[in-house]
């Protein structure tokens, strides 16, 4: 989240909080990156859109972890079928392919995570809920390329659209995504590079703090209060000192783009509505 | 080279009730679903599925009892929601999931095809996938260098795969499209491979593209040809996804009258595959989707 | 080696012990077996579209491993160059998938060998010859596939255009490929199936005892004495109980199909050159 | 996409003295010859060369003092015999031989690419390749099963490879012929990656038939475009192996002042790629070997 000359157009007057965490998500990718989407993945795959529409041209994009750079079309109903990457460069095989890739570690290192829960330290749940795993309360759908990214040395980008204490839990059920594990140095000394970086969800942005690794408040959205956040997050974020800054709008320019150009049938907004 | 084709009754004879079955499918693309409704109507019980991303497929088998195990990354039918019956069956214990993180399955997998007792991965290391699973293990590098998660070889009784042509001897070919992991290895890691596919063609028609086979005959015991063969689940670039009858399913599967004539409407009523087009729409209705028009 | 209809035609009066040695070869495979073929191996491609167009028609041949059942055509100048797998149903990928089908054990079960040299246990060295590993007095091609399939439960066939006493030896120098090793029940012990299973040279043809495991003598070739196989044998093969039977001529039909069908530039000819 | 687009020389800057040096090629095969004899011109020492079957870039890599160092599967020029300068450069102690069964090769660079410390094979058991060498070593399976023959991942400095066509940003595409494991996995395992190609084309001819496309560019250092520039390996469909020059190169082979003769005339001599092509008997010679006429 370095500032980007190219972000310095005018704050947009009109936005939704949809298309904020879309331009704070592009603003984590950089120039030369490469980065894939999994499932139902459609706010990291407007980003990575308006990532290369902006500051990041030359970010390289594997869509669906599949079609290397399609032509650039409407987000379609599914970020996991053809529509998504046609007319790619290259049809990546999954097996030989893609997976050596992302073992590699020099490449594909930004990944983009939704998960059911995720906790202070930054671990996330994609597995189950109560009871035992053989038996649990709720089956949530399984932790597919998740597990690996975790532990593969890369940046772990949460993104959440529905902040509430039931999905920001002061401890997961279950560890299907390693994050800092129990804090401080307990990822460095299992051998494991990278991590999570930022969460981003619909009332705020946080970090984590470099030694302890507790999740941070890095900024709240515009018209939300620290109060809010607070009563939605299942434990206590650390406070930045001297007050939390308010996350930047979106510009009028990264609205347009999302709007006219990314995004124009609205399938971002699908993943406010399944929750 | 020998002749494997066969018909759908015949070749489902190849499954055996306790069978663990790897099943081609990601979510909502590509699940040979004519031979996954013929398992159903044929009644097998206990089976074990071995999937990447099971869709539809896997929530069918789980309403119609078939199935008591699941090996995988994930269920999901994306946009159209969990597998509820496969959810609910692992919420009731009757369904037993071992979850696999994608390098896993397919380590897994990938030393049952090459008969190595195990394969490793660097994914999964602080999560609590590991301890809970019999078949993965810490293991040291022998050369002193960071430690990996063994993943036990996985040999499936059988694969089940839907391909763009085929051969009578088995020899199968997809169009350009996403290759998914399931056709790269499960059909050599299977004892037992069932083919299904869109067309059966001359020999000759391979040669034109001997590229764009990915199955020598030699591993497949049974080819059937079944055109329309993945719906609903897509099969690019021939057909899209049926969003009409995932949504029908997802809402069937709240209450049990209604997964039943759901069931009988389009699983155990039909009397054949093309009884089957016909109930979900017919001609008309796969020149939609051959369109991509899936809604 | 069973008695095969197919190969009930009158002997032929003409034929070249090229000729019997690919009958010999062909003899070994079945129908429905598969087999791929390596570099310089005209002997061997010869037997295998031998036995396709006699007794094995279903015999699936990965020519190269590489093309899968290409058209039939006369032998080209190079069986590792794309001439010969010409019009193939498959091009099999190298790494992700001839391999995999080879070590899966279900599949490719028999494979010729050619090997500088050949010890009485069936144990075969294409890599180094006197001195020291790393400098030896002669430095072989080096062991490619063969280090392989000799431990993977292959059924190994070897066959050798010049049987002397410098390549059928009482010891390789190096075990570049795992025959019977020390004999008797060591490669039982160390886990491993299959091994050899005959010896074919421009003399003899030779198996191995079953207990012990040292090359026994099967048969001679016409117009070869035993004295003169004996002689050009590095040890003593085991003698069968009775006297030593000659072997088979190639049938009249045998011999018209490799000349005029299979390979009318004889290239065969050049593994008798080559030594 | 990053432009990775450059000249020969420049390209053969990014390989530096004592380098491990992965080289696509199989005895006669689609080895990069152009980029091997600008290697050559520009006077590389202690290379280490990595092969799967090293051809005649071999030899001439060794008869010109540029290598001490082999890690590969075997060496021959199939029909024109054994490379002779890299078989005396062992023999005499000046080239170290790590040989490694097929498996074993592509065990070490699968573990290399996939940042693993290891991978297994159950090739070489019994045979005495295993214990005089350090990169491999038994390994007991932690579930109980055989042992397996552990090999020590290796990451090679620079990867060297040839196409049919690449766009200028390296994405790396093959007419439809036999796929090498050298093309699947060299250029993932090694740390830089050259590519010489035929043809530089737009990016847009590459989405005509993304399936082909066997490397995407960020992989990719530099890129340059060389027709014929494997010769005189063949390049399958495009052009036959030139057996003349094998030939005239096996004779050489066995003098030293032949062969200094020969790398004058075709490797130090020649000012540039199109002289070297002249040097070979120009676009009629090229025209035979596109017709396959390699004698």
């Amino acid at each position: 989240m370095a500032p980007d000359p190219h972000l310095d157009s005018p704050p947009a007057g009109d936005w939704t909080v949809d298309e904020l965490m879309i331009a704070v998500l592009a603003s984590c990718f950089e120039d030369g990156d490469q980065a894939c989407n999994g499932m139902a993945s459609f706010l990291p795959v407007a980003a990575l859109q308006l990532a290369k529409l902006t500051h990041a041209p030359d970010l390289v994009w594997l869509a669906g972890a599949v079609g290397l750079e399609p032509r650039p079309g409407p987000i379609p109903a599914s970020t996991l079928e053809a529509p998504l990457w046609r007319d790619a460069l290259m049809y990546v095989e999954q097996y030989g392919d893609f997976w050596t890739l992302a073992l590699n570690g020099r490449w594909l290192q930004k990944f983009c995570v939704g998960a059911a829960q995720l906790d202070r330290f930054g671990n996330a749940n994609n597995s189950v809920i109560g009871g035992d795993f053989h038996a649990p309360k709720v089956r949530l759908p399984g932790t597919a390329g998740l597990a690996d990214m975790g532990s593969l040395g890369k940046q772990l980008y949460y993104w959440n659209p529905n902040h509430n204490p039931r999905s920001l839990v002061e401890t997961v059920d279950f560890v299907s995504c390693a994050g800092y594990l129990g804090g401080g140095d307990e990822r460095e000394r299992l051998g494991l590079t990278g991590g999570p970086e930022l969460v981003v969800t619909n009332l705020c942005v946080m970090d984590f703090e470099p030694d302890s690794k507790h999740m941070r408040l890095r900024s709240v959205h515009p018209d939300v209060t620290l109060e809010q956040v607070l009563d939605a997050t299942g434990y206590e974020p650390v406070l930045p000192p001297g007050g939390v800054p308010v996350t930047p709008k979106p510009t009028a320019e990264q609205v347009r783009l999302i709007r006219e150009v990314i995004d124009p049938h609205g399938m971002r907004h699908r993943e406010f509505r399944r929750r | 080279m020998r002749v494997k084709q066969t018909t759908l009754a015949e070749a489902a004879s190849l499954v055996s009730d306790g069978d663990t079955v790897a099943l081609q499918n990601m979510a909502t693309q590509a699940a040979p679903m004519a031979m996954v409704r013929e398992l159903i109507r044929q009644g097998r019980r206990e089976l074990g599925l071995v999937c990447l991303v099971g869709g539809i497929a896997l929530d069918w088998l789980a309403a119609a009892g078939c199935m008591n195990r699941f090996i995988g990354n994930a269920v999901s039918m994306e946009q159209f929601g969990l597998a509820q019956h496969y959810r609910r069956g692992v919420e009731s214990g009757r369904i037993r999931m071992e979850e696999l993180s994608e390098t896993a399955l397919l380590a897994r997998l990938g030393a049952g095809a090459r008969n190595l007792p195990f394969l490793p991965t660097r994914g999964m290391i602080g999560t609590d996938l590991i301890d809970i699973n019999e078949n993965l293990t810490m293991l040291d590098d022998p050369f002193g260098g960071p430690p990996v998660v063994a993943c036990r070889a996985l040999v499936p009784d059988v694969a089940l795969i839907h391909c763009h042509r085929a051969d009578r001897h088995g020899n199968v070919q997809y169009e350009p499209t996403a290759l998914w992991p399931d056709i790269g290895i499960m059909p050599k890691a299977a004892r037992r491979v069932i083919v299904t596919t869109e067309q059966i063609v001359d020999s000759d028609v391979l040669r034109v593209n001997p590229d764009r086979t990915v199955l020598p005959g030699f591993v497949v015991d049974a080819v059937v040809e079944v055109p329309w063969g993945a719906h609903p689940t897509s099969f690019n670039p021939l057909y899209g996804y049926d969003a009409a009858l995932h949504l029908a399913w997802a809402a069937a599967a709240r209450s049990d009258d209604d997964v039943a004539a759901f069931l009988d409407s389009y699983v155990y009523g039909p009397a054949d595959h093309d009884a089957y087009l016909t109930a979900v729409g017919g001609v008309e209705r796969m020149a939609a989707l051959a369109r991509w028009e899936t809604g």
